[in-house]
């Protein structure tokens, strides 16, 4: 496969042109966004969040396949997740983006092991300058919870 | 016509390889690349007779000096202008700053207007929205026509009397569009608003004989021209000039200086505190002296001729829009375009992988971007180095990420 | 110690002639020589990556901006700080105006206190008056001791709580009279005043750690530390930095941008409107390289030796007579004299003669010149390039000054 | 004569030491001032025109021997001539200061031989830097003398 086509796989063109658990929540949540202001990138998200328990999500945003699949993965990853399990899932995902290979504890061959279909994306790895497209999502999520941290 | 084959040998990076691939270097809006001639006259300086302008006795700053203003000289004449009305800054935007914090500030009042149009670079918005906010001016945007020009019906509802400045760019970065420069300016004379061309895509691609517009300031930079980053420079009338009150204070623009007050030389020196970038000068200067030799004519037709080519094989990639006017007459080799789904950023990843280097994203022109309705565009961009093979490993390329993304 | 056969080696200007005459080149504190590493620096940069930063997603883009920001970390480091506090400006002279203009201008009031010292170089002064007429602020002098260095008697009646701002030169262009940073910063602090370093000819010749210093903010120029001319950095405590307006709109300074409301990127690109000089930051890193290799103590100790030594000889020269201390632990390599009755600017012609390069002027310190009670002064000022047989040849030359004019 | 003796000739050292004519005037007179911002030299002048002829002058200044000297070289030759002399001398006098020698009508091997003493300033004419330090007592007249003009 060239590295192309292991940026593109199948999942995140079908994450991308088919986002899930995309719009609003109404009832009562934490919201964040984020924007990268060298491409443009937008994204937002609402999270509902009990007893420790993210029980509901949703996001809006705009940008490339690559910031686009990255949320909506994510999205659907951290519904039914204690907090704690997504910022543990949240660092493991920016170690895989990592390019320092070296420090990156989680299994060079299957980093994907703990990340289910998240592991699609370590094809960004090639990609420089594509990381931070993939971390979009997942700092505006940091943020989400960090509201969450100040408000319990 | 061109030799294109022993001009591109002048720029050493065209021989460089990207990812394998021979470079493709269409991003030539963004910045230019530099021929031999215009690195060497700066190696040269530094070499031979660096040394601080208008301040010493000794030979070298002789020489400095001279070079200097030569290069002041030099890019004057590239513009038709003269070398007393012609200030060397950092660049469009610093250009632009000086004339909206130099003039704009202490020419403006609460209600007063400032026109610009919709398409304008963030360089000719932000610093006139921090002037809006400083005096209580308001921002009036022209708008589009339908094929990406500045729409001129309603301009007479538009300027009136509470207008006091128009700007606009001469070329948009992001639709390739042109002018109307005549148009505007006479409307903005008619009702005594004084105008302002943002010239970083017009003077470097078409000849520019600033008498013939009737503005009162224009603004490029060097780096858009085959020359060096840190320096542009600010043409202005006389009368505006003197106006204009300095935005930085410090040695070099100053007459006199006492503990509490201070008088000011006269312009352009007025503009130019500190030491100036006196190789980028230098560099400039060099950089017009091979537009000139090459003949501004001539490189405008050969853009046009290339231009007029991408649109034609871009028309043959299915699902491909341009947002920028058809007409290469009215329109220089910015070309702008989404395609199908696949987002901008997506398409530079790809195109990369080839060697070949566009731009994607909002271009600093997010209120455009907003206006046409589009997150971002991908952007190729063209110069007098281009070739229209590069043109067909475009259009390649484009349908290898038709096919990346399973179209 | 250094091999100065073998580092002057790299400095290519030294080889030339002039009048006749090897280049004794004793102007270095106005601008400094460039070695091979630097010119060679951005040559390469303009060859092999030369791209806009910050816009692109293709691979020189990429590059650029990996050899922007990583010059950014190395001049930051060079000067103990941290990127993200490290502004790229146009030089010393933009710096400050930055300061005057983005924090001065938004935080000071009619009955606020500027103070200042009588030997500020014009720099720190001008931005000072212009803000002072914008905001009613007054400007106070510290004048000097009677070896020239900064007067602290009576500091704690000029120092009351309606100071705002304490700005002064690390080492002064003049007298070459270093400091006295910590205790002015001290005096500062304790009436809560913010304090401004002018690191201009502090930062080429003395290792600094910012962190030692208690201010707010520093300011420094690339060409004065063997980097190249149109570049320089504003060093502030975060704090600052995010109490300041930028000073320029434009592209890559912001974070969105609508029709009428833009808001802003983080410090430090806030400050750093529109493309940036991107080759002189490569250069600039590659010039705080070279420092660092050679290494600041050895730097520092080199021009102390040289500067006792310089003062020892002139001393020899009848009717010379030095404006600066006389202890080298006090001072740096910029020594101002004036000679007889000759007035420096026909010294520095008879100098020229011989190739020696001085300067002669007030420079950019009238307000000095007036205190001194001197027209002006001539500068003999020295770097790690110098060698004793330069001064050896300066003190022959002001001998035959002295004959010309019949003395 | 080495170019730094030709430079600094005698006759100038002596007009730098002992200016002329260095004072103010107290009645009826036509004033202004120069400076040469790069360098700090400074010239000002009063001189007092009755019917067509300068009839007394007076400067002060401060600066090198060449801009000095030039002013008290001057001040000496003006007094007694008519404006209309006094402007030709100014020509004559930039005539010789400018170092494109092929515009130069005045005779190339004696161009002092309109301008007397001001002949000895020709020596600045191997230091173009220097020049501006001969013109600024000129230029400083011409200035007084223009406001004659808008005066008459
Ligand atoms: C002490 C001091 N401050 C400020 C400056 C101004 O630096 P620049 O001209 O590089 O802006 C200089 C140099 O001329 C200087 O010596
Ligand atoms: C139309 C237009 N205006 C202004 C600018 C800003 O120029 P610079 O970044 O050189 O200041 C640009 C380039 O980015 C441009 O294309």
């Amino acid at each position: 496969m060239s590295q192309l086509d292991e940026l593109y796989r199948e999942v995140i063109l079908d994450h991308y042109r088919n986002p899930r658990r995309r719009g609003t929540l109404s009832g009562d949540h934490l919201h964040a966004e984020g924007v990268n202001p060298s491409c443009g990138d937008e994204f937002s998200l609402d999270i509902e969040v009990r007893d420790g328990v993210v029980v509901d999500a949703a996001m809006q945003g705009q940008g490339c396949s690559i910031s686009q699949a990255s949320g909506s993965m994510m999205m659907n990853t951290i519904v039914g997740k204690s907090v704690s399990d997504v910022e543990d899932l949240t660092y493991k995902f920016k170690l895989m983006m990592s390019i320092e290979e070296g420090d990156n504890p989680v299994d060079p061959d299957r980093p994907g092991s703990v990340l289910g279909d998240l592991e699609a994306l370590q094809g960004v790895r090639k990609f420089p300058v594509r990381i931070k497209c993939a971390g979009l999502a997942w700092s505006t999520l940091s943020d989400a919870l960090q509201q969450a941290g100040q408000e319990s | 016509m061109i030799d294109l084959e022993r001009l591109r040998s002048d720029f050493p990076i065209l021989s460089r390889e990207v990812n394998g691939h021979r470079l493709v270097y269409l991003d030539s809006a963004a910045t230019t690349q530099k021929p031999t001639a215009v690195l060497d006259s700066m190696d040269a300086y530094y070499r031979e007779s660096n040394a601080n302008v208008h301040r010493g006795a000794h030979t070298l700053s002789a020489e400095a000096t001279e070079l200097y203003e030569g290069a002041r000289t030099k890019v004057a004449h590239f513009i038709g202008a003269k070398p007393a009305q012609t200030v060397f800054t950092r660049g469009t935007t610093t250009a632009i700053n000086h004339i909206a914090y130099g003039w704009g500030l202490n020419h403006l009042n609460e209600g007063d207007k400032i026109v610009l149009t919709i398409a304008e670079h963030h360089a000719n918005i932000v610093p006139w929205q921090i002037i809006s906010r400083h005096t209580g001016a308001e921002l009036v945007y022209l708008e589009l026509t339908d094929d990406y020009r500045v729409d001129l019906n309603g301009i007479d509802r538009i300027l009136d009397d509470r207008v006091k400045i128009v700007t606009f760019s001469g070329m948009s970065n992001v639709t390739g569009a042109i002018g109307p420069i005549n148009l505007l300016s006479e409307a903005a004379r008619s009702v005594g608003a004084l105008t302002v061309l943002d010239g970083a895509q017009l003077v470097p691609h078409h000849p520019v004989d600033v008498a013939e517009f009737d503005v009162d300031f224009m603004a490029f930079s060097a780096h858009k021209m085959l020359g060096p980053t840190g320096i542009g420079a600010l043409w202005g009338t006389r009368e505006r000039l003197e106006e204009m009150e300095p935005t930085e204070g410090g040695g070099e623009m100053i007459n006199t200086v006492d503990r509490h007050v201070s008088t000011w030389a006269p312009v352009p020196h007025k503009f130019e505190a500190g030491t100036p970038p006196i190789a980028e000068a230098v560099g400039f200067g060099a950089a017009v002296d091979y537009l000139s030799a090459v003949g501004m004519d001539v490189i405008a037709q050969h853009e046009r001729d290339l231009t007029r080519y991408a649109l034609d094989r871009l028309a043959e990639v299915p699902d491909l829009k341009v947002y920028g006017p058809d007409d290469v007459l009215l329109r220089g080799g910015a070309v702008s375009f989404e395609l199908a789904d696949i987002h901008p950023h997506d398409i530079a990843t790809i195109l990369d992988q080839e060697g070949i280097a566009i731009r994607a994203g909002h271009h600093c022109a997010r209120p455009l971007m907003q206006y046409l309705d589009v997150p971002a565009t991908a952007r190729a961009s063209f110069y007098l180095y281009n070739i229209p093979e590069e043109i067909d490993k475009l259009v390649s390329a484009l349908m290898n990420a038709r096919r990346i993304f399973g179209l």
